[in-house]
């Protein structure tokens, strides 16, 4: 029985940092195969190789036995491969049916939307999706979305499919309902790649489990063969090589104060506080707030109700929050951290505009001199100041994001996903640059999914889990075992 | 918390739907507005003006429509027009007995051809679509006079079988009008029953999920020019059949304002992805209606242009309403940034 | 860290880059004219002739800071028309010219905040707000006026355009160079300037950084309308009449040497210097083909192909060129666009 | 992203060679049939030796406009003779203020006289006033404007009588019974005006008692808005007896529009209008009569008094007087203007006999 899918010797560089190393990893048909790993270990791009987005700098990809050139994401399609989305990009302005039979190729003559009509409700149906077939696509959730992205997919003899991270934003109900659908799927002959971070849905769902890490396959293993401990060891992997913190010394005084915070639909109630000098992290699986949180804190977000205190400051809106000496260091740097086709110089100066210009006058000699010397003290490596930010890999572009904040006195650093998509040089630096910001007293809130740097890190964790703070523990007590626990909502043993 | 989201989003779908029926019955409204002001109004000649007029715009706009359903948009369409209705009467000048089918296809060859151009501009040389036809508009305009070396082509030698176009046929509908309902006819077609038609409103909407099913949004944002450009040629023989006076100053000038705002009245978004001809067909009757029952009711000409400019506004703030509140926080911020 | 210095040569070619297609325009315009009649190169005359452009100078100084922002106004003319109109009906009521004056700014202002107030409050995209209100003013412009003209300015008013700042530069030009050198601070040594850029280069990481987008872009839209009311008391004092189809297509002009100077239609970049250059190579071009007697659409249509060649040229060149230059940079740094989700 | 596949053609290739062939046709559309980039200067070369070749340039009101195209015809046809070259330049809208970039041009190139059919009687006056202090001949053609703009002025017909003869001219066609609106041009149009007070000043003065002027509106001299507001018209008045337009394109639009609806015959059209533009609507009966003047003839006689007025020979003064072959005697009258001739009536019998 040949293998579905199977991917030899794959490595793949961005920039001068390896994201893939000599994967091997293959699927049969009729069998789920889970592929875990932090984030930045290398499994979007893996999966990216497979679909057809990305070529392979080294190895291949074959499909049913067959090597695989794939110039364009529709030659993927053709020889059976379709990649889910998490978000799946879809036309909000069409119609389920449209939204389906969109890429249709086959000939057009007696071809019509009436005439597949009945064809697509059998499948909706067969998917549990009971979405109306005339409904704009903007107006569904992204649960329905997802499953009509399978079906789009199933139109084409599908061989494989490739699920990247869908039970992310669903209720539980939902996630059900999706598993049955795989599981149909499964028994139809079709080989899927489930890519998830939670553990108990990936021991409930899959054969067989591969392991990524820092794009090297740790191990590869049949479901009921392992447990959750081992696969979050294997994902953890034993050599910690991030020093952890000294223990907190309070100073007394508190540099943020949250009281039952909720924005809707976001999260719920939450309360917490960061001390002068404390490093507090907060942990979870995508989706479940946290982002949100940072951003409702700093001020960038709508708050449905409760309060936020930076230094003892009522904070109402971001100009409040900064002029109080808040930072904020977005998930999404490209989009919302940084201005891509502005020069270093311009991201820099941009929060501390005020304090640097006199009457709105702006005075360039001290605005260069304060990007030479947040350059200089964060060691971004550039080649001129004229550079845009756009141009930087991905770990200046993150100092650069921290720069920005530190070029003024701040008091509070709210850092979303510090070293995500870093190399592994410029992380260290970070690390050790948030220590030194907590030494000078600073308060930070850093959220990060990866695992290791979130028991180093912070002095205290905190853990949310669907829009809710579930737990609080000191970094000493805190094991990966626990935090994913906490973070997936298994039962604390 | 989601079933209360689910409803809030119901409310807002038949409110689109109802869209296009919305700005009929303010069409209608306005009729009778005029209507009760001067009972004339409804008078058969006049209704047969505003379909004369209505008859050329139509055709524009439906093009119009298509090029910003792909996300841009002509502004040369004036020009377009304005060459192609000069190159065919010139030609029906010069050859009285060459038959009418001919001169047809001058006219809409030309009108291609120009379009075409626009499309190179836009796709060849990555100039942003407004700054390409902002630049095709000066320089068909120019064009214009350099064919005809300034002279006029007055009525006398316009071929009878071109002014018969005007005329009530032999059904006691003006070819014209009958010509306009064919392009309707043909767009509601090609917009809502082909596939090509879905995937331009696919390239529209989204552009990088359109390149990854496979399609190509810059095929379509060239046809959609060359589309438009030969409609505009069209339009170019039916303004000949109109006026029968060929101007080199006055053939097609203003009419990219004329014709824009019908289109953004008839409720098609100016970011892309969605648009109806039946919303376009309501948005040009309520263009021609305002244009002619104004003068019809003795308001001044003066008054014309502000109403247009006040009808603009109101049916773009009652879209983005709409639209806001359909998506609930709308396509482009995700969330609710407080910006 | 290399040294930043060494760049400075790379970033002085960015400097000159914006501008480069304004003066070729500009000095082929100048010998061309030269060489087709001997009456050309006239310069108290050439400056003279200048002083009909000012008002869509000013025009497209404010302009250039509307489109940095990403917005665009296509109702300047209009506005002009009817601040016109209002300057001619307040100065027929009895007031002095100069109340008159300051009344036509301050109506100016008003319509380009109420452009602002539908951009930025209510949302709407701003070509089509603009597109509403080019119709809306020129129609209240008629409302006001009628086919009746308003003329009897004071003889110190009319002909203004006519007296010379010393003995060489005539009045409107002066005005428009002092107008250049404000609105040019404002927009390049003044933090609001540069958050403007910023805005047109991402609005929503800007916000992130704890600016306001709303207010920048108001200020913008009233400043747009602000110079539409100046450029009416020009062209009042010019003509020494007014009627309600004053700069009939105007912004159209005002945004072809927009973008000629250097200016993204999309934002994020965009210098005021840029545009003065390229009025001047408009004026060039203009007065070269007047000087051989060709009429205004012909004018207007080697306009339009200029506008068209400044984007076109530098693509067609960076592509037959450019696939080898630009991936030898790009191996030199190392770079590839990576996916840095 | 890396390149697309080597296999097919990149798309933005295939493009170019469409988009290429599209700018080949259209630069080839263009030049086949360019003539010259500007009008056309004079035909013939001045007969006498060039030394003192008098330069002159016309300003119509707008390119493209078939009556002026007549008067520069006349223009043209007594310049070798007076040994003067014509340049004739102008814009394509007859706005007010676009006609000011082409008399700076003439100052600029020092021409020796400027005639010009202003678009607007005030705001062309500073600037036609920089050109008498440059010592340039300056004559209003076609119609008048403020004196101190101008040295002279020559109409086609006597203004002032203009106003009875239009009058006169509708009571004809409706046997002096009915209600009639007038079509005119802008609504600056100073020719236009002086001509409508002209009639409303005889109706007032009871000689036609059943004939009332009910409106005016304005066509802008542009097809289609005339034809648009000659509908409204139409709607609005029912039972009007006659549209009068004193603008060749107005009449035109009026007798097309009339020429296709069933009110032809029941709803006159007169007015101003060339032979060769109302030949078709009087040959089929939509319009009993126009009238006008040979253009021509103006275009001759601003010609000669043009000359007369570079080399001094005549000087414009109310009661001197000038020959003009072809053209016979003219007198300067009280408001220093000179009148071409009395208008000339066509109808089915005479058109024929006229083309221009």
């Amino acid at each position: 029985m040949t293998v579905s899918l199977r991917c030899e010797g794959v490595s793949k560089w961005f920039g001068e940092s390896k994201v893939l190393d000599s994967v091997d990893f293959s699927v049969e048909p009729g069998e789920i195969h889970a592929l875990l790993g932090e984030n930045g270990a290398g499994k979007s791009t893996l999966m990216k190789i497979c679909s057809g987005l990305y070529r392979p700098d080294r190895g291949f990809v074959e499909v049913e036995g067959q090597k695989q050139a794939f110039g364009s994401v529709m030659d993927a399609q053709a020889s059976g491969v379709a990649l889910i989305h998490q978000e799946p990009r879809l036309f909000p302005d069409l119609n389920v049916m449209e939204n389906i039979w969109i890429d249709f190729r086959g000939k057009s003559r007696g071809f019509s939307l009436k005439s597949v009509e009945k064809q697509t409700q059998d499948y909706l149906d067969e998917l549990g999706c009971g979405v109306n077939l005339r409904e704009r696509m903007a107006d569904i959730s992204v649960a329905d979305q997802q499953l009509i992205d399978v079906a789009s997919a199933l139109r084409k003899d599908l061989k494989v499919l490739i699920v990247d991270e869908p039970t992310a934003s669903l209720t539980p109900l939902e996630v059900d309902r999706l598993f049955a659908v795989l599981r149909r799927l499964k028994k139809q002959g079709v080989a899927i790649v489930f890519i998830g971070h939670r553990l108990s849905e990936i021991l409930e769902i899959s054969d067989r489990m591969t392991v990524l890490r820092d794009g090297q396959v740790v191990g590869s293993i049949r479901a009921d063969q392992t447990t959750e401990d081992e696969l979050a060891s294997m994902m953890v992997g034993r050599n910690i090589d991030v020093a952890d913190s000294e223990p907190y010394v309070s100073r007394g005084s508190k540099v943020l104060e949250v009281h039952n915070l909720s924005a809707t639909g976001k999260f719920r109630d939450v309360s917490l506080e960061v001390g002068s000098g404390e490093i507090v992290g907060v942990g979870g699986l995508v989706g479940s707030g946290r982002s949100e949180l940072l951003e409702a804190i700093f001020g960038v977000r709508k708050k449905s109700s409760g309060a936020v205190f930076i230094n003892g400051v009522r904070i109402g809106n971001v100009l409040g929050s900064i002029k109080a000496g808040s930072g904020l260091v977005p998930e999404d740097r490209g989009r919302n951290g940084l201005v891509l086709k502005a020069t270093l110089v311009e991201n820099i100066i941009l929060p501390s505009l005020r304090t640097l210009s006199l009457f709105g006058v702006r005075r360039r000699k001290r605005e260069l001199a304060l990007a030479e010397k947040m350059i200089s003290e964060l060691r971004v490596r550039t080649s001129s100041f004229g550079l845009e930010a756009g141009a930087l890999s991905g770990g200046n572009q993150q100092k650069l994001s921290l720069a920005k904040w530190l070029a003024h006195d701040l008091n509070l650093l709210l850092i979303d996903e510090p070293t995500r998509g870093v190399d592994i040089g410029s992380k260290s630096e970070i690390h050790t640059l948030i220590r030194k910001l907590a030494a000078r007293g600073v308060g930070v809130l850093v959220v990060s999914s990866d695992m290791r740097e979130l028991l180093s890190l912070p002095h205290r964790i905190l853990v949310m889990r669907e829009g809710e703070l579930v737990g609080s523990l000191p970094a000493s007590e805190a094991t990966e075992e626990t935090v994913i626990k906490l973070a997936s909502g298994v039962k604390v043993a | 918390m989601r079933a209360s989201m689910r409803e809030g989003r119901s409310l807002a779908r038949n409110l689109a739907r109802f869209r296009d029926v919305g700005i009929g019955g303010i069409v209608v409204a306005v009729a009778i507005a005029f209507g009760a002001v001067n009972p004339l109004f409804f008078r058969p000649e006049n209704l047969f003006a505003i379909l004369l007029a209505v008859g050329i715009i139509v055709v524009l706009a439906v093009g119009q429509m298509l090029v910003i359903i792909s996300r841009q948009i002509d502004l040369s369409i004036g020009s377009t027009l304005g060459v192609a209705a000069m190159v065919t009467a010139m030609v029906g000048r010069d050859f009285p007995d060459v038959p009418t089918i001919v001169l047809v296809a001058v006219a809409v060859g030309v009108g291609a051809l120009l379009g075409a151009f626009n499309g190179f501009l836009v796709v060849g040389a990555k100039i942003p679509a407004i700054i390409a036809t902002l630049g095709t508009l000066a320089i068909y305009r120019g064009l214009v006079f350099i064919v005809s070396n300034n002279i006029q082509v007055n009525p006398s030698e316009v071929p009878s079988g071109v002014t018969a176009l005007a005329r009530v046929s032999s059904v006691g509908i003006p070819p014209i009008v009958l010509i306009g309902v064919g392009v309707v006819l043909a767009g509601w077609y090609f917009t809502r029953k082909t596939m090509t038609g879905l995937r331009l409103y696919a390239v529209g909407s989204n552009p990088e999920a359109a390149t990854a099913r496979g399609l190509s949004p810059l095929k379509f944002q060239f046809w959609v020019f060359v589309v438009m450009g030969a409609l505009a040629g069209l339009g170019g023989l039916l303004y000949i059949a109109r006026y029968s006076t060929v101007n080199p100053a006055d053939v097609g000038s203003g009419f990219e304002l004329q014709v824009i705002s019908a289109v953004v009245i008839g409720g098609t978004n100016i970011f892309g992805g969605s648009g109806s001809v039946v919303g376009v067909l309501m948005g040009v009757f309520l263009v021609g209606i305002l244009a002619n029952g104004l003068t019809v009711i003795g308001v001044s000409g003066f008054w014309q242009s502000a109403a247009y400019g006040a009808i603009i506004i109101i049916a773009v703030v009652v879209d983005t309403l709409v639209r806001r509140q359909m998506s609930s926080g709308g396509r482009k911020e995700k969330g609710e940034l407080d910006g | 860290m290399d040294n930043p210095k060494a760049s400075t040569l790379a970033s002085a070619g960015k400097f000159l880059g914006p501008f480069l297609p304004a003066v070729v325009v500009f000095l082929v315009a100048m010998v061309w004219g030269t060489l087709a009649s001997p009456f050309f190169l006239d310069i108290p005359v050439l400056l003279l002739h200048s002083g009909r452009y000012m008002e869509i100078g000013l025009l497209a100084l404010a302009m250039t800071l509307v489109i940095i922002h990403g917005d665009i106004d296509l109702s300047v003319a209009s506005n002009l028309a009817f601040s016109a109109a209002m300057l001619g009906l307040v100065y027929e009521s009895g007031a002095s010219i100069a109340v008159a004056s300051v009344a036509a700014i301050a109506v100016g202002t008003t319509l380009g905040l109420f452009n602002g107030f539908l951009v930025t409050v209510v949302g709407l995209p701003s070509l089509v707000v603009t597109l509403g209100t080019l119709a809306l003013y020129r129609g209240m412009a008629q409302i006001a006026l009628g086919d009746q003209a308003v003329t009897g300015y004071p003889d110190g008013f009319v002909g203004a355009d006519q007296n010379l700042v010393f003995e060489l530069i005539p009045l409107p030009l002066t005005v428009f160079i002092v107008m250049a050198v404000l609105i040019g601070f404002l927009a390049h040594r003044t933090t609001f300037g540069f958050v403007s850029l910023m805005l047109g280069k991402n609005q929503v990481a800007t916000m992130f950084s704890g600016l306001q987008p709303k207010m920048n872009r108001l200020i913008a839209f009233a400043l747009s309308g602000a110079m539409a009311g100046f450029a009416a008391v020009l062209i009042t004092a010019r003509l020494g009449s007014t009627r309600s189809n004053l700069a009939l297509g105007f912004e159209l002009l005002v945004v072809t040497i927009v973008v000629l100077g250097g200016t993204d239609i999309f934002g994020g970049k965009g210098t005021i210097g840029g545009t003065v250059l390229a009025l001047f190579a408009v004026i060039a071009v203009r007065e070269a083909l007047a000087i051989q007697n060709v009429n205004g659409q012909i004018q207007d249509a080697v306009i339009g192909l200029i506008l068209v060649l400044t984007i076109a040229v530098p693509v067609a060149v960076s592509r037959l060129f450019g696939r080898v230059k630009v991936s030898r940079r790009k191996a030199l740094l190392g770079l590839e666009k990576g996916t840095t989700q | 992203m890396k390149r697309m596949k080597l296999g097919t053609k990149s798309p933005r290739s295939k493009f170019f060679a469409l988009g290429a062939s599209a700018l080949v046709a259209v630069g080839l559309v263009g030049c086949a049939t360019d003539a010259s980039d500007s009008t056309d200067s004079a035909p013939a070369e001045p007969t006498t030796d060039s030394a003192e070749v008098l330069e002159i340039v016309y300003i119509p009101k707008n390119l493209g406009n078939p009556y002026f195209d007549n008067i520069v015809a006349g223009l043209q046809e007594a310049a070798p003779e007076l040994n003067m070259t014509v340049e004739v330049v102008g814009p394509a809208q007859a706005g007010a203020t676009d006609q000011i970039q082409y008399i700076d041009a003439a100052i600029q190139q020092q021409v020796d006289a400027i005639l010009i059919s202003p678009n607007d009687a005030d705001a062309l006056v500073p600037s036609l006033k920089r050109a008498m202090d440059a010592g340039i001949v300056v004559i209003s053609v076609n119609s008048d404007m403020s004196a101190e703009g101008r040295d002279l002025a020559i109409l086609p017909v006597d203004f002032t009588t203009l106003g009875d003869f239009l009058v006169e001219l509708t009571a004809e066609v409706t046997d002096g019974a009915g209600d009639f609106a007038v079509l005119s041009a802008t609504s600056t149009a100073p020719d236009q005006n002086v001509w409508i007070e002209g009639m409303r000043d005889v109706l007032a003065g009871g000689a036609y008692p059943d004939l009332n002027l009910v409106d005016v509106v304005y066509g802008d001299d542009a097809p289609d808005k005339s034809t648009n507001e000659t509908n409204a018209l139409l709607t609005r008045y029912p039972d009007l007896a006659a549209i009068v337009a004193p603008t060749t394109v107005g009449v035109a639009a009026a007798a097309q529009v009339l020429s296709a609806s069933p009110l032809k015959g029941q709803v006159q059209v007169t007015g101003l209008g060339t032979p060769n533009e109302m030949r078709q609507y009087i040959k089929d009966g939509t319009v009993k009569a126009v009238a006008l003047w040979d253009p021509k003839a103006q275009g001759i006689l601003a010609a000669h008094l043009a000359a007369a007025l570079i080399n001094g020979t005549f000087t414009a003064t109310p009661g001197a007087s000038i020959n003009v072959p072809g053209v016979g005697d003219r007198v300067v009258n009280d408001d220093t203007q000179v009148i071409t001739g009395p208008p000339v009536t066509f109808t089915a019998e005479n058109i024929d006999d006229f083309d221009f």
